[in-house]
């Protein structure tokens, strides 16, 4: 760039340059004036909008499980499914994905079972994660999921050094990475986007700003008018997107996968989307926001508009959305009957996987531990019956309590 | 006396600690109109306004940086970091500004009026990343001080020394007993010493040592030994830097035993501190070897949480051995 | 901000906006056509130019002090005289500044003295520091200028809290912060100035873009036209400058101060200028970077166009040069010399200031060395003259050997 | 054999491991072309190319961010980072993220092949911020692994055992010896154990642990007690963590006493964790306290580095104190 330069002290106050939100679909799934579908097939759009049903669904009846005491703790994707779908649609199956928490929406797309799901969420020996974590921290090595971690951001930079190896391994690859707008606050982020930049890295940074980060509502967490205006200081490509339109979201992800993979240049993109539940099942957001904002943006549901967008085209009938909730429910309470009646992890899965092989010293912790439970075996049920599987001992709860 | 829990007695704590001085700023992650994850400061901003009660962007390394500057200012931040596990981020501005500020600057500047808060501890099923106890980090940084109370007497009393303190403080926070641990709670100010240790009751066989939610554990692990015939003397360390090594000393000397637990893993953890100081100082005086009883050298897990955890039952099983040995 | 939408999927690429550099003065020291000069006493200008000589001269021969071996560790300001003196005498003199390590000009200007510098830099028992930071951390509570600290950006986020303190307190001043395009680079950097503008802080951001960090030319550290743009993603003021024009620094920092001190806006202020010097005493440019590049900005240097425009106003004379350049470089030579010849601090300088009042354990620790050292004073000359002045001990190394 | 310095030995480890493995890459602030401050990537560029050596922005934390995401794809990333001292911004990167990626995964993911070098250690007259011994707080880290070479040889057979490792580990290089430690060093690959002691010298009275620069020191003040008929036992633990329990605890049982030395201050240093496991393993055996010879519990200073450091007189004396009990 050739310096311009300028005799009058001029401030610019950030205002200069407004970003628009690309959109598709009206909040009534009809294409805007002028608006043009991208291209998407029958079976693709079927696809897409069965994980939006199935994703919702989960997420109702599980959060009902939590409020039933059956698990110790839920967050539900509802509001964001036609964001992450959409996006995780536009993707090759093979991408990587390293989301933040809310995402399940992209598993159940590329094919998590929700056996799978309640193996997770209920941490039992069939649980991936070896029932180490939190529910809700999922994670799958086939279908190319990175497995979740709590601290926020965290992904963000590995997901600039993950799609780097991909770009140097040269198999037409790349990487999206979900956060929320708060996240995008931490200092992790600052460095993840300007890496990608500067090392032309073929990742595509995907945020769901969907107006709070718990209590906190997005003015409380930036003066700027969104995240999007950040990629100008990284000169980055960056789009807006109505984050409850799925034909934008797929859309301008495509368009973003095709500048990551084919120009090697990350992109920005920011979903404008609203996180109609709780934070968590253990959040109550009476406190910090009114009925009505949350009612407003019910009007604007990603589902009920990718419904109305298919039964226009005929692509989808009441009647299949009727059996197909039916049976969504249907399977979410067979699978979760099946994994909370499953046992906990073995009791060595506490000390395995800390490093590639034990060490001696935590071996000897752990055989100090196994005596210790054979000798009090009523008090660590699962430990005991990890150990000896026919010891009877008083209290087994499994799942969480 | 009023009863509180130990929530209420913080936000007592920070309530009496505003009306006193309006350089007193409480701020962090959703601390201001929700009053915080856990309520710990609940009608705060309310009462002393959005400028002393706020909620910050969501960047830790920030929320400490904000402070040290806050606090070099002469103003008297206290930052609340929202889970332990995530203060790391803000590592580098604990460790290598918040502490090291005085003496860089030869007392030119310093950040004494710095308190940052955090919860800390499992048993909560919080998994890997909402059960962590990383105050041993902080105890290998000579210049800033780590108190970790025990109820809720105990955490306003420590929270307003903290607050008036003359160095930065790290408050660690049982957050297990946040709403499980109530006590009587004087409605006034008072304060409770910083650098000391408390001994909670006399003993003649094993000095136990402790601090925050592993002092209820211990409790229990006595009522078991002393029903089997040991006779244990309780010492609550209260504060980890500085710790109150002559009380220990002192005590050892009479047991010719002692214990230490915590949650955090073996290897590094503060018992180890402990532990190697306490064989130089006592060492004609020691019949047994020093015993520590804490979480294993793994990540924080889940499922087997109950497994993990340094109960009394493996506190007690450890006196026997002690005693026995 | 109401939100605007586009249908079609348009990516923004980062060039939409070209922030142009205010400047005033050419390298000729003459007036841009059309530039207008900021008020500028007569005094003031003659103060703004003493202390970029003083600078210079300081610079020069502490640095030949180094390669003497009589200093172990020098960091020159060359080339960046007007980028921090020009920040520097905008402000009010009672304004905060936190500055990086290259920033003594600043530091010069509010009347620290060679003896206080001198003091600093050879670690003796005047040093404010007391001894315990390398060559150039200088500090002064009475100049309102912060004790430099090595890690790089940690200072941004304090001065966002710092100025908030200010406002608090509604004492009218602000606080300005310099650092590095390197620095600029941390995740406190995006901390620092996000915070900055959710909670409408009196702080300006003062960034030094001088094309290197060390070895790291501003290419690889980031893909954007510089560090001005990122200011839109906080929606903050920002003003982009030649870093080498005095006049140009100066307005745009007065400017920067009203609308911090009146609006509570934190300020973003990017310079324009180079690193002349090598990084450090420790380093050699020579292996990454071209001679000819430092030739070219020789001919913009910030002192001699300065120098020019006060020839041309007949506000200075090359009499009035060559005297002030002989008593600098005669006053650089005698503090050194009172300097050097000064003893260490202390030895309870070791452990005094880690906390407010000495712990226990650590008087303890001081006790045993102090017996130690008592034990072999040869071995720790410094100590054992500390502890007993009549001690003779084989050798005394003053200064850093 | 040829002789090379620390820094020689370390660019020749690398070299190997870039040259054999397409997927090792090099990386972090002005290791590029400049070839780090201290050259330890010289020529890297120049032969393998600027996609697999380069320089990063100056941000530690995306450095190690970048690193676990590059490691996690399957590539073999080696990160410096400048000084020790700056490494805490890294810290959640390290302690949160790449210690806890397999675990926290079930063994779906991990960050095995990560190796981060970092220059630790003082005597350059460095000041706070040139001079930091951090591994105590990564040692209490479970997942990482912790590894100080003492002298060339050593440097480039372990860095190559850190590289190949399966397990994210950090290598701590002793600056002080770059360019001041020089020896024999093969051309060719070769690999030293992580995780095993190295007894350097056998002896009766007195063992005495260490680590990096301090082998150095511990040499000179045996020299001066074998003069004054103390017969020691030497032994460089070489890995932090995990470290070779039984080597010292075989030591110990057969002299009686142990004398552990680190730069880092006092508290909370690893020394602590090496006393308070050998008091228990040896509790029978030991004839004197335990004795620690290490950094006074303050920040690293300048003026006066030379009584803060744990020196071969401070040594002696506490080995004289140790067998004269
Ligand atoms: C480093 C870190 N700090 C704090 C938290 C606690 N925390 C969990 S979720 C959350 C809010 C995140 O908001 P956002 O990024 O907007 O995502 P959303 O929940 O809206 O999807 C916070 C503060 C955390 N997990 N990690
Ligand atoms: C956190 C941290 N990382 C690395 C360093 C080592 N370091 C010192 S100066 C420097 C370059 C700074 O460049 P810049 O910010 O552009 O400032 P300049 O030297 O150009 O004035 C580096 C990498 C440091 N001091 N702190
Ligand atoms: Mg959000
Ligand atoms: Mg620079």
């Amino acid at each position: 760039m050739t310096t311009q330069y300028s005799h009058e002290p001029a401030f610019l106050t950030g205002d200069e340059y407004s970003i628009p939100t690309f959109s598709l679909l009206g909040p009534d799934g009809q294409l805007y004036p002028g608006a043009k579908a991208p291209e998407l097939e029958h079976d693709q759009a079927r696809r897409i909008y069965r994980s939006m049903l199935a994703t919702r669904i989960l997420d109702e009846r599980m959060l009902a499980a939590q409020r039933q005491g059956r698990l110790s703790f839920y967050m539900q994707c509802t509001g964001e499914e036609a964001a992450v779908i959409g996006a995780t649609a536009a993707l090759d199956d093979a991408d990587m994905i390293m989301a933040q928490y809310r995402e399940q929406g992209a598993l159940v797309y590329r094919g998590f079972s929700f056996d799978e799901f309640m193996n997770q969420l209920f941490g039992n020996e069939l649980d991936y994660g070896k029932g180490r974590q939190m529910p809700v921290h999922y994670g799958s090595r086939k279908l190319h999921y990175m497995t979740i971690s709590s601290p926020l951001a965290t992904q963000i930079p590995q997901a600039t050094g993950y799609a780097y190896g991909q770009k140097l391994a040269g198999d037409g690859q790349c990487t999206l990475t979900f956060f929320g707008e708060g996240a995008a606050s931490e200092g992790d982020f600052h460095a993840a986007l300007n890496m990608a930049a500067v090392h032309e890295v073929p990742v595509i940074f995907f945020c769901r700003n969907n107006g709070y980060a718990i209590s906190t509502p997005a003015v409380e967490q930036f003066a700027a008018d969104g995240i999007a205006p950040r990629a100008f200081g990284y000169r980055m490509h960056v789009i807006r997107v109505d984050g409850n339109d799925i034909l934008a979201v797929y859309q301008a992800t495509q368009k973003a996968r095709r500048i990551a993979v084919e120009n090697n240049k990350p992109v920005l993109i920011e979903a404008m989307t609203y996180r109609s539940a709780a934070h968590s099942s253990s959040d109550d957001p009476s406190g910090y926001r009114l009925k009505k904002e949350e009612e407003e943006w019910r009007e604007k549901d990603p589902v009920l508009r990718m419904k109305n967008w298919m039964l226009n085209k005929q692509w989808w009938s009441e009647e299949e959305e009727k059996e197909l909730q039916e049976s969504l429910r249907q399977e979410v309470l067979e699978t979760m009957k099946r994994a909370q009646k499953r046992p906990a992890p073995a009791l060595d899965t506490l000390v395995s996987d800390v490093y590639a092989e034990i060490t001696p010293a935590l071996q000897r912790q752990f055989d100090q531990l196994k005596t210790h439970i054979r000798k009090y075996p009523d008090a660590y049920p699962r430990g005991a019956q990890s150990l000896d599987p026919d010891v009877s001992v008083s209290t087994i709860d499994q799942g969480d309590s | 006396m009023p009863t509180m829990n130990l929530l209420q007695a913080i936000n007592s704590a920070l309530d009496i600690a505003m009306a006193e001085d309006e350089k007193v700023i409480c701020f962090g992650e959703d601390v201001g109109i929700f009053g915080g994850v856990f309520r710990a400061t609940s009608n705060l901003q309310g009462k002393y306004g959005k400028a002393r009660c706020f909620n910050t962007p969501l960047v830790e390394q920030g929320i400490i940086g904000f402070a040290n500057g806050l606090a070099a200012q002469g103003s008297v931040p206290v930052a609340e970091i929202q889970f332990a596990d995530y203060i790391f981020p803000a590592f580098d501005q604990i460790v290598n500004e918040a502490a090291k500020f005085r003496y860089r600057s030869g007392d030119l500047f310093n950040v004494g009026g710095l308190t940052i808060r955090t919860p800390y501890g499992g048993g909560i099923h919080g998994g890997l990343y909402h059960s962590q106890s990383p105050e041993a980090y902080f105890a290998h940084t000579p210049g800033v001080k780590i108190v970790v109370p025990r109820n809720p007497y105990q955490a306003k009393g420590l929270l307003l020394a903290a607050i008036r303190d003359a160095d930065p403080v790290i408050f660690f926070e049982p957050k297990r007993l946040y709403r499980a641990s109530v006590g009587e709670v004087p409605e006034e100010d008072y304060q409770l010493p910083i650098g000391e240790a408390e001994v909670l009751k006399e003993g003649t066989d094993i000095s136990l040592v402790g601090w925050g939610a592993q002092m209820e554990v211990i409790d229990k692990a006595v009522a078991l030994a002393e029903e089997a015939g040991f006779s244990c003397e309780v010492i609550d360390l209260r504060s980890i830097s500085p710790w109150d090594t002559e009380t220990v000393v002192e005590s050892v000397l009479k047991t010719g035993r002692l214990l230490i637990t915590h949650e955090a893993p073996l290897t590094g953890g503060f018992a180890g501190e402990i532990a190697a100081t306490i064989q130089e100082r006592c060492f004609l005086y020691l019949e047994s070897p020093i015993a520590r009883v804490t979480g294993l050298d793994t990540p924080f897990p889940l499922s087997l949480e109950k497994e993990y955890m340094p109960d009394h039952l493996k506190i007690f099983e450890a006196i026997r051995q002690s005693v026995e040995f």
